[in-house]
């Protein structure tokens, strides 16, 4: 990715090049040309034909349209992670990066990825507006509190590369920065197996143990009974009371854990309590990485 | 002697000299000599003197700003971050941030030049409401105060954007002074946009049809539509903000469901256009000087007349671009791209249509031509590097770093701030009644040009490498750059003290200036200067386009010169 | 009569007159985008958490709501018989007119106190005080933030028009004659109208939302 | 005195359309309830704006002045509108 949108500035950066040579070219031309050389004198007359104002019109917008289609099918591609993505957690907090690996491992400030896979980030903020910014990646994506955001990029070649804020979000804005360390697959491996003390649960055990804790298996069982059941419904469209369908994507779930009476599911009542304000945001992706468990097991 | 009074006394002797005389012989006070008190100044409704009091205040802003700015640039000459707080960085970036665009740039070139010259160029003696005139003065101080109060009081450290929810909760400043100055400063916008609307639409002389306006009344006329059509939303998400910070009633707290990207949709819905208001006055000054120093009507002008009305309105349309990496949805950001896309086609008709204006020109260099040329240059490059940000998949990548802070200073400071002076040079003597001194404009608008680019284009670099916005220390590798800039500041500081200072002396010593020392076209320049009270002695007819310069080879004006006014009898 | 006196910028009455309609037609112009503000954010957070919405407004006083949309109505009736009384020179009517208009414009604002002491004794006030037990109450908070916001702006609207109302019926007392007084008026009476309108839309989107407002 | 007859027409038809957009509101229209009663809102204050605000007998500069602060209190909805409602729950 971080080719294509260099392919893009440099573009831009040529094109720029070339407009600015043009105009301060003929800037200087006209006036070194048609210096005035005696104090009365007058200027001349030039007609300024109509094909050459609609000219200087169009072909402009004809560019910046291409220019256009460029950016959005570059920012399309930006935003649309390819299958096979790893998924990794990011929490944003004054100030600091919290990362959460799916099988427990916890970082500050750093994150390990693999080279060679890409990696998806959901992210959300526990304060304010935060940006996770890769520079080396040309990724950057605000972290929203009361939200998921996502952001994908594949490291290419093993390094170390910057993590900063780029959102300004209060006093020591400037060191909620970081690094990103991109290892080669075995390494990865090894480090991802390895304990310095930060590893916890994998996230979908601590999910499932909090689950039983707060007896969500009272009302999602195996069958919908009195809530719907969760086996298979992660990435699954969903129909809601109101007709409309929307996917159970990690967004759906987490609003419905904290708001259920946001989006309530077709055949069911609006009677789940609410967990916003009881759950942490770590604890909503615990619960979120284990119901994405269940569809594996589910029955087709 | 040099080129100005040359082409003074060999040219002007045509359109000008029938007001002049006329109201000379009636022996009518310049606006300068019709009271001498303080309350004869804080007081007054005349527009002239209106159009100064904003002058001396903007002035003092400015450099309050600018001394902040150079604060800033002296931090970042070392990556650790050592000689401030990192909370006091904040604060100065905020400050600037909120005193040059609130309190310098958005009231600028509308009050000052618009409000001395908007009556003068379409031949009435005074805007509609000259009371309200005198308020909106009075309303942007009052603002000004709490700004500059909530300076004393600790400074605020939001950044100018106010963003929520850091803003509403969890920021430890004065925001609610800053807000409650930025709120204020608003009804003073509001205020003279509407004055000028009014004005244009109903006081124009006889004779004088929109297709005869100058194309600076035209830009105002812009200006003044943003001005009332963004600046109560703005207000009013103050007004939210501050009911949320001060009371805690939710409005964007997203605990209670609110969205804090409703909050920047508010806030850029106006403050986009915003940048309109700040660039579009300028745009209009580089017209007239362009016509004034190359002896010629600007090419193109009614296409560079609507093209202020296309920015205007399009300008409304495109918000969302600051937006692309705020959690804004796709398709929505698809719309604001592509629009803003579009403006950039208004914007290079302009550019286009000055340029050829030099064609077969009678092109002189004094002071505020270099300025313009300087503005033509800086603009085209800070409206080039306005694709990039443009293009949603790029923005990913520059949003909020550098090379925006070097885009819109390119706009704002190399267009903006360069249209400024260019503009009081121009009109100085017909301010002042006094000349400045050439040799010295000349050198510091080369100061400033120069001062400039070294300013700001390394940022361009240092953002597309990477180095976010109001960050107060940074990796090490990108200190190199980070010098260059702040040796191009120091410059461009000295370049901006020095127009002060010999301004400042012209008033006392500067050789008197007849009523055109230009030798230029339009109504302003029929008049003695500095002006009297009312402006004209009887109200003008307009019986000519706007820019009616004597040409060489045009039979229209073979047998003699063409009159831009006559004068009744 | 001295109707043709007009201020030193102006030419002529007219002239002024036409400056002083577009000067007012313009600050309503800002008017409506200042009441926008708060009313996108309403329009916003009502598709997005619309349940909530509803159960806020059924808590709005249906009638009271009702009773102050006519009396605004009605007042505007009488703004518009006062304009009318002063472009004909009837001093008498224009104050009795005036008077009406004040009059209506109190009794707006005192049942409007009114529904505001029940809301806050039902302690549906937002911010720290607010405490309905509900599930989704953050969101009803919410409701609530923009029934103050927009009420409360409107309001302001209404105490401004009514000071403003005072200082012409004094005006018109002491100097029937004044040139500028049906200007004045005439002006008075845009700003009193554009009041109305912004009550005639919040009317139906606060208290009408579902089929929960009308049926008590 | 045909003015003073109008205002009071048109204040009738103001009171009158206030009855009717109570009674639409009585009827479950669905998602159409809101749609109706701003559509009679609309009317409502049209009404004002030509007959007690005088547009009606005003300059063409005043209709679009009118209609201008409408339009873009509309432009501003429709755009965050635009974004609110098109947000995949998770982008």
């Amino acid at each position: 990715m971080a080719g294509a949108v260099d392919g893009l500035f440099w573009f831009l950066a040529a094109l720029s090049a070339a407009l600015s040579v043009l105009i301060f070219g003929l800037l200087i031309a006209f006036a070194i040309r048609y210096r005035r050389r005696a104090p009365g004198e007058r200027a001349g007359v030039a007609r300024i034909p109509l094909g050459l104002e609609l000219a200087w019109t169009f072909i402009p917008l004809g560019i910046v349209l291409a220019i256009f289609g460029w950016g959005a099918e570059l920012f399309i591609r930006q935003l649309t992670p390819p299958p096979g993505a790893m998924t990794v957690y990011a929490l944003g907090r004054q100030w600091m990066w919290e990362v959460q690996h799916l099988g427990g491992r916890r970082e500050i400030n750093e994150l390990h990825v693999p080279t060679g896979r890409p990696v998806r980030l959901i992210m959300t903020s526990e304060d304010v507006i935060h940006s996770f910014f890769v520079p080396a990646f040309r990724v950057k994506r605000d972290v929203l509190p009361g939200r998921y955001t996502t952001l994908w990029f594949d490291a290419v070649r093993a390094g170390e590369y910057h993590l900063f804020c780029a959102e300004y979000c209060g006093t020591k804005h400037s060191a909620m920065i970081g690094r990103i360390v991109a290892l080669p697959p075995e390494a990865f491996g090894t480090w991802l197996a390895r304990d310095e003390g930060d590893a916890g649960q994998p996230l979908a055990t601590a999910g499932e143990r909090l689950f039983g804790a707060l007896s969500c298996t009272t009302c999602h069982g195996r069958d919908d009974t009195r809530g719907p059941s969760l086996n298979g419904l992660f990435g699954r469209a969903v129909r809601l009371r109101d007709g409309s369908v929307t996917t159970a994507d990690e967004g759906y779930l987490r609003e419905s854990i904290l708001q259920p009476a946001a989006k309530v599911s077709a055949g069911f009542r609006d009677e789940m309590p609410p967990y916003q304000g009881r759950l942490s945001e770590l604890q909503v992706l615990q619960l979120i990485a284990y119901i994405q468990t269940l569809g594996a097991a589910a029955p087709p | 002697m040099t080129d100005a009074d040359a082409d003074a006394e060999t040219d002007t002797g045509t359109a000008t000299t029938a007001a002049t005389v006329t109201t000379d012989a009636a022996g009518a006070k310049s606006y300068l000599n019709a009271g001498f008190g303080v309350t004869s100044w804080l007081l007054t409704r005349d527009h002239k003197r209106i159009g100064i009091l904003f002058l001396v205040t903007l002035t003092l802003f400015f450099f309050v700003g600018g001394l902040f700015a150079v604060l800033m640039r002296i931090e970042l000459l070392t990556p650790p971050g050592e000689i401030f707080q990192s909370e006091t960085y904040n604060k100065l970036f905020t400050m600037h941030g909120v005193i040059m665009i609130f309190f310098f740039l958005i009231p600028s070139i509308p009050t000052v030049l618009g409000n001395f010259l908007i009556p003068i160029m379409i031949g009435a003696r005074d805007l509609a409401f000259p009371r309200l005139n005198l308020l909106s003065w009075y309303v942007f101080v009052a603002g000004g105060l709490f700004t500059l109060a909530a300076v004393v009081a600790g400074g605020v450290d939001t950044g100018w954007t106010f963003y929520t929810p850091y803003s509403s909760v969890y920021a430890n400043s004065r925001v609610v002074l800053a807000g409650v100055g930025v709120f204020i400063s608003g009804f003073s916008s509001i205020l003279t946009g509407l004055n000028f609307l009014t004005t244009i639409h109903t006081m124009r002389a006889p004779g004088l049809t929109w297709f005869r306006l100058p194309l600076f009344v035209w830009s105002i006329y812009a200006t003044s539509i943003i001005m009332v059509l963004g600046t109560p939303v703005i207000t009013i998400t103050l007004v939210l903000l501050l009911l949320e910070r001060t009371l805690q009633i939710g409005f964007f707290n997203p605990s209670l469901g609110g969205d804090p990207v409703l909050f920047q949709h508010l806030f850029w819905f106006y403050s986009h256009p915003a940048v309109y208001i700040m660039i579009l006055p300028g745009m209009g000054v580089i017209s007239e000087l362009i016509a004034a120093f190359t002896r010629k009507r600007v090419v193109g002008y009614p296409f560079i007349a609507f093209s202020s009305i296309a920015i205007a309105v399009l300008g409304f349309l495109v918000w969302g671009h600051h937006m692309f990496v705020a959690g804004q949805s796709v398709y929505a950001g698809m719309v604001f791209s592509l629009l803003s896309f579009l403006v950039a086609v208004p914007s290079g008709i302009k550019v286009f249509n000055w340029t050829a204006t030099l064609y077969k020109g009678s092109v002189s260099f004094q002071t505020p031509m270099l300025y313009a040329f300087g503005f033509i240059g800086l603009f085209t490059i800070g409206g080039l590097t306005g694709l990039f940000l443009a293009a949603m998949g790029l923005d990913i990548h520059v949003h909020d770093t550098y090379f925006v802070v070097a885009h819109f200073h390119y706009i704002m400071v190399g267009g903006m701030v360069m249209a400024f002076l260019g503009g009081i040079h121009f009109w100085w003597p017909k301010i002042t009644g006094k000349l400045y001194p050439e040799g010295w404009g000349r050198l510091s608008a080369l100061i400033i040009f120069v001062g400039f680019n070294l300013t700001f284009f390394p940022q361009f670099i240092l953002g597309y490498l990477g180095m976010p916005r109001r960050y107060h220390a940074y990796p090490e590798e990108l200190q190199i750059l980070n010098v260059l800039s702040t040796a191009g500041a120091s410059i461009l500081g000295v370049g901006y003290v020095i127009p002060l200072i010999y301004l400042f002396w012209s008033m006392r010593y500067g050789r008197t200036a007849g009523a055109n020392p230009w030798a230029a076209q339009g109504l302003e320049w029929q008049v003695p200067s500095p002006p009297p009270v009312d402006n004209f002695e009887t109200r003008p007819t307009v019986t000519d386009e706007a820019y009616a310069y004597p040409m060489r080879g045009d039979p229209a004006v073979q047998e003699g010169m063409r009159k831009t006014t006559e004068m009744p009898p | 009569m001295n109707r043709d006196a007009h201020a030193h910028q102006f030419d002529t009455a007219e002239q002024q007159d036409a400056a002083a309609r577009l000067g007012m037609w313009t600050f309503l112009l800002t008017e409506v985008l200042l009441f926008g503000g708060i009313l996108t954010g309403y329009a916003i957070y009502r598709a997005e958490h619309g349940d909530a919405f509803t159960a806020g407004s059924a808590r709005l006083d249906f009638w009271l709501g009702f009773i102050n949309t006519a009396i605004l109505i009605a007042s505007s009736l009488t703004m518009a018989l006062g304009v009318h009384a002063a472009e004909h020179r009837r001093h008498r009517l224009l104050m009795f007119f005036l008077a009406a208009t004040m009059l209506l414009g109190a009794a707006f604002l005192g049942i409007k106190a009114i529904e505001y002491a029940h809301k806050i004794h039902e302690r549906l006030l937002p911010g720290p005080l607010f405490a309905p037990a509900a599930p989704g109450a953050r969101r009803l908070e919410l409701f609530f933030s923009f029934y103050f916001a927009l009420t409360g702006m409107h309001a302001l609207h209404m105490l401004i028009g009514i000071a403003i109302l005072a200082v012409l019926l004094v005006m018109v007392a002491r100097r029937p004659d004044a040139p500028s007084i049906h200007r004045r008026i005439e002006v008075t009476g845009l700003y009193w109208h554009f009041v109305d309108i912004v009550w005639i839309f919040l009317f139906p989107l606060l208290y009408l939302l579902g089929p929960a407002g009308p049926a008590r | 005195m045909t003015g003073r007859l109008g205002y009071f027409a048109c204040a009738a038809a103001l009171l009158a359309l206030l009855v009717a957009t109570v009674a639409a509101a009585r009827v479950d229209l669905g998602p159409l309830s809101t749609t109706v009663a701003l559509a009679i809102a609309g009317v409502k204050a049209a009404l004002v704006i030509l007959y007690f605000m005088h547009v009606r007998r005003g300059p063409r500069l005043i209709w679009l002045y009118a209609a201008g602060g409408f339009l873009w209190l509309a432009l501003l909805i429709t755009l965050v509108w635009a974004d609110v409602t098109t947000r995949a729950p998770n982008l």
